[in-house]
């Protein structure tokens, strides 16, 4: 007898646990309002990444197209994996002086791991991190950057 | 064609033999497990890693210390910030850094989150094994409320490369507190569901039961830590045992359970979840004020010697082992992960049990497969 | 001559008015009939018939394959707290056809060592199966291609014969995953069978006739799941367990397991051969459905309430089509939810459920429903 | 037991062994002839119990490889780290533990892999990551010209 109602018992318990699991999805079919989904290619002109977002590494430059960067190579140095590659000149300054300058600042965006090492080393807060994260190219040569651009100079009183 | 002779068949040769993997929805990465079945009764797992081994103690070897970090993150990549703290801690133990309580709150903080939303993965991936795809979704959807979490002050989701020898690599954001505060709440309200839809089903109760019984002696034997370890009844809860940054502080339990079987693995996840809750919550509102980062030297040297740093991911003990000749480079790393152990025992405990408990007991091994090849 | 010119100048006409006919296909179908048989003889009327019902149901499996297909995707989403398909088509509903004809274009991968005419051959069996057995359901009041005496019967041997075509592609797929998933698949039908049969057997009894159209009648003063009340309420719970067990879906989903065997008995299939399979998983599933409507929840007939006249006659007002596609769809809906929500089950407690509680309470009921038609105690 | 009473302890079961304090635990060199020895009496012996084999890491001394092996005990919360070395760098042989940890299994398949340190009495002593056309990486002696870029 005892083993019969324990058969039943197992039975209702057995229905209602599951009864308990289709409230739950029962329960978010009848609110959609709670749906998280992004549609993410249509709301790309309001999507807004959070500030400290690495998307990538920046190097960001005035209205005076002037950045802060002296070429030391620190960047280079704290880098793990070679993703920075600093090529540099030798500039004569408005005083006559011979001085090391920028070249060429390479960032080789495939290699990159976003550690934040580079910019949290660098002396004079040349680097920055980007928001854009839309990275995909067709060839991959384009992933190597030159982030000085063209024609740009250092900013003055950055030594 | 003559008839090849039949004759003379052993068990082995009628052995019917399966891989799992390297790609199986329910390996969760590369692994492979080599499977002999008896009709669908498993004979023997035997598991064959590599796939996505990457060097990365050999690597360690070439690079400064602060550069570890970043590789810790790959390793398992769902508790990065924990691996992170394992090597940022030994560095600072080796040089005799006093670290200011700012920093060890707030690494108690990530690493709590960061063992929430590892846990919320693991429940997830778990529910998906055994074929109920809807906890997928619902256990990725909260995980998502940290990664932004994590996204806001880190800069990463899951890669957070948060840490650094001596503090953190920056302060945190202004929203940090509010937005944990917010998820708590929210998350303390959800996590019912997940029992209701999981937990307390009856057909989960059946697939989890008495499913691949592990030992406490056997926990030890074979090294299994972490949640997988303390269902067995295995006490070794590194935060209990030997505290590090906060832990010594706060007041949480250590789950133990003594029935080592699949259902109380995904219990002592669970309630560890709760507990973690309760760790966040006294420490939120609690964070002091100072820098978030001690001065350190450019160029970090740890004196020669051997390190040791344990810590307790949200997979077990994770273990850096650091041999150091006075250089700038490490002379010998060894990371000892946590699930690299859980997965050797896999063939103990799966063996005699069905095809569809193997997937069960594997998923609640919760094995991050780039951990294991490292 | 002469008189058949003179039929053909007096076409028969509708019976009824043209909007009527929704309420009853008879009309329609018999001046179809009178039509052909005014311009043909009476084989070639046959013949014709059976072409124009053969397109019918070919064009109304098709979209409801499609349909079906999508209103999986979106009731799994809304349960799993996201959006679905929204791409192609407002709110996606363009997707499905999108997908047809992505698996129309595919490859059909040839699998070495797999045995060739077996291989192509099974899904042909699974959809010819589904296909067999949509024609002997009572779509509405007069649209029914074929209404046997023994429907029941019939319904359920010919969507029981799909299993074969599923053992046929584990088997010749040289694939062991698919080999162990078409075993299981036929271990679990095997058996499932017997509770299906069981749960119908109950109604039959208290209809008293296995003709689906009889039944349907039978369920003009209430449907049988009320009429038959506990007993009746049990055969339909055992009924949507069982049948969504051998539609190989839900928690039941053995044969496929995707997080076991990866895609189970159609793993090595690509195409638009595993197109067939898909949609014969949900034809199926419309298939057990209709059958439920049918036998437990009135079919195409309205919901009357003993003497509420009015009410009586508002439901009257919707037309039989509606009603029974609405119950079969709510029949759909409920096993969607089953599988959107519960794990998945062992083989072993597959068979325990079967054979240890769904078969004896089955049994039992049978004796409860025999013994209450005995002494009269229904509706 | 602390690193005091551990060190006593230790002087009394095993012969031959240089035992040092180092920074964090005790660190004790064994011969590689007496490892399997006192490894089985550490665990076994009722004052020590090491029944928890935590970590074991290879090491390439250069001239020298070494196996290092960090004990503890579950019951008392102590802990010790046992080196050995071995000189023979083309065929190093070491006892296996594996018959009293088995977690030492993989372990050491794992450091047979990587520095080509074989294990006598190991079960099934196979690579476990890298195929057997590869060298042993993890030695400091390994060259692989395509793979490990130096600036």
């Amino acid at each position: 007898m005892r083993s019969i109602i324990e058969y039943f018992k197992e039975i209702i318990f057995g229905v209602w646990s599951l009864l308990k699991g289709m409230k739950v999805t029962g329960s978010y079919f009848f609110r959609p309002s709670t749906i998280v989904t992004q549609k993410y290619p249509s709301n790309r002109n309001d999507l807004v990444m959070f500030d400290r977002f690495k998307g990538e590494v920046i190097m960001p430059h005035d209205e005076n197209n002037e950045h802060k960067c002296t070429g030391c190579g620190i960047c280079e140095l704290n880098c793990p994996n070679g993703t920075i590659e600093i090529i540099s000149q030798t500039i004569v300054t408005e005083e006559g002086k011979k001085k090391k300058a920028i070249d060429k600042h390479i960032y080789r965006l495939s290699m990159c791991t976003f550690c934040g090492l580079c910019v949290k080393a660098c002396p004079s807060n040349a680097l920055a991190f980007g928001q854009k994260f839309e990275h995909a190219v067709f060839n991959r040569a384009l992933l190597i950057k030159q982030l000085n651009k063209p024609g740009s100079k250092l900013k003055k009183g950055v030594e | 064609m003559e008839e090849k002779e039949i004759t003379n068949l052993t068990d082995e040769h009628q052995e019917y033999v399966i891989n799992m993997g390297p790609q199986h929805p329910s390996t969760h990465g590369v692994l492979r497990l080599k499977v002999s079945l008896k009709g669908e009764i498993v004979k023997s797992i035997e598991p064959h890693i590599g796939y996505i081994h990457s060097g990365i103690e050999k690597m360690c070897e070439s690079i400064t210390y602060p550069q570890i970090i970043h590789l810790t993150d790959r390793m398992d990549y769902i508790s990065a910030h924990i691996n992170n703290e394992a090597v940022c801690l030994n560095v600072e133990k080796a040089l005799e850094i006093d670290i200011p309580d700012r920093i060890k709150v707030i690494r108690t903080i990530m690493s709590e989150l960061t063992r929430i939303q590892s846990h919320q993965l693991w429940w997830a991936c778990f529910g998906m094994d055994l074929g109920g795809l809807t906890c997928f979704f619902y256990g990725l959807r909260d995980r998502e409320k940290i990664l932004d979490i994590f996204e806001e002050t880190c800069g990463g989701r899951m890669i957070v490369s948060y840490n650094c020898p001596g503090g953190l690599m920056y302060d945190i954001h202004p929203n940090f507190q509010k937005r944990v505060k917010d998820f708590i709440k929210y998350f303390r309200k959800i996590l019912p569901e997940y029992d209701q839809l999981l937990t307390g089903n009856v057909i989960f109760h059946e697939r989890s039961k008495g499913i691949g019984t592990l030992t406490k002696e056997d926990a030890i034997s074979f090294g299994v830590t972490g949640p997988t370890g303390r269902a067995s009844g295995f006490s070794c809860d590194v935060r209990k045992h030997e505290p590090y940054s906060a832990y010594d502080r706060v007041q949480f339990k250590e789950i133990l359970f003594d029935e080592g079987d699949t259902f109380h693995r995904y219990l002592a996840r669970i309630d560890e979840m709760w507990e973690s809750m309760k760790i966040i919550e006294q420490l939120i509102d609690n964070i002091p004020e100072g820098p978030f980062a001690v001065k350190m030297k450019p160029i970090i040297k740890l004196p020669e010697g051997e390190y040791y740093q344990r810590v307790e991911t949200a997979r077990g003990e994770l273990g850096v082992f650091v041999i150091s000749d006075g250089n700038k480079n490490p002379y010998r790393v060894k990371f000892r992960s946590p699930n690299f152990s859980n997965l050797s025992v896999l063939n103990h405990i799966a063996k005699g049990f069905k095809i569809a408990d193997l997937v069960a007991i594997g998923g609640s091994l919760d094995l991050i497969i780039p951990d294991i090849d490292r | 001559m002469l008189p058949e010119i003179v039929a053909l100048n007096t076409s028969p006409t509708l019976s009824v008015p043209w909007w009527k006919v929704v309420y009853d296909f008879s009309a329609l179908t018999d001046w179809i009939d009178k039509s052909l048989h005014n311009s043909m003889s009476p084989f070639w009327t046959t013949i014709t018939e059976m072409l124009i019902i053969g397109v019918l149901i070919l064009l109304f499996y098709a979209l409801v394959g499609l349909f079906l297909v999508y209103a999986e995707r979106k009731v799994c989403a809304f349960m799993q707290n996201r959006l679905g398909p929204n791409r192609v088509g407002p709110f996606g509903i363009f997707q499905t056809i999108a997908d047809l004809f992505k698996l129309l274009f595919k490859e059909l991968i040839p699998i070495k060592n797999a045995d060739g005419f077996l291989f192509n051959l099974a899904p042909f069996i699974v959809i010819i199966a589904s296909f067999m057995a949509i024609a002997a359901i009572p779509f509405a009041k007069g649209l029914h291609a074929i209404d046997l005496n023994i429907g029941v019967l019939y319904v359920m041997a010919v969507s029981a014969m799909g299993v074969i075509g599923v053992l046929l592609a584990g088997w010749s797929s040289n694939n062991k995953y698919s080999l162990i998933g078409a075993m299981r698949s036929g271990a679990q039908i095997v058996s499932y069978e017997l509770s299906v049969g069981l749960s119908l057997i109950t109604i039959v009894i208290l209809a008293g006739s296995m003709q689906l159209s009889v039944i349907v009648e039978a369920q003009r003063d209430g449907w049988f799941l009320f009429k038959g009340h506990i007993s009746a309420f049990i055969a339909f719970i055992i009924f949507l367990i069982s049948s969504t067990a051998e539609t190989n879906r839900g928690p039941f989903d053995l044969a496929e397991a995707e997080s076991e065997l990866t895609a189970g008995y159609h793993t090595e299939y690509s195409g638009i051969k595993f197109a067939f399979f898909f949609l014969a998983e949900y034809i199926n599933m419309f298939i057990v459905a209709s059958i439920a409507a049918t036998v437990f929840l009135g079919g195409w007939m309205p919901f009357h309430v003993g003497s509420w006249e009015g009410f009586n006659h508002i439901m009257d007002f919707i037309p039989p089509f509606v009603w029974y596609i609405g119950k079969t769809f709510f029949v759909i809906f409920l096993m969607m939810w089953f599988k959107w929500t519960f794990p998945r089950l062992r083989i072993d407690q597959l068979l325990t459920l079967e054979w240890k509680y769904l078969l004896p309470i089955n049994l039992f009921n049978v004796l409860i429903m025999a013994f209450l038609v005995l002494m009269g105690w229904h509706f | 037991m602390d690193k005091i009473q551990l060190e006593s302890f230790l002087k009394t079961i095993a012969s031959g062994v240089e035992i040092k304090e180092g920074k964090q635990y005790l660190e004790v060199t064994v011969p590689s002839s007496s490892l399997h020895q006192l490894a089985k009496s550490l665990k076994e012996k009722e004052e020590s119990k090491f029944d928890f084999l935590f970590c074991l890491t290879g090491v390439d001394y250069g001239t020298e490889l070494g196996v290092i092996y960090h004990l503890r005990s579950t019951s008392y919360d102590h802990t010790v780290v046992l080196k050995t070395r071995t000189a023979d760098r083309e065929n190093p042989i070491l006892d296996s533990v594996c018959d009293i940890w088995e977690t030492a299994e993989f372990h050491e398949r794992e450091v047979f892999d990587l520095l080509g340190i074989k294990f006598k009495n190991h079960p099934d002593l196979r690579r476990l990551f890298l195929d057997n056309s590869w060298g042993f990486p993890l030695r400091k002696d390994y060259v692989d010209d395509i793979n490990i870029v130096t600036k």
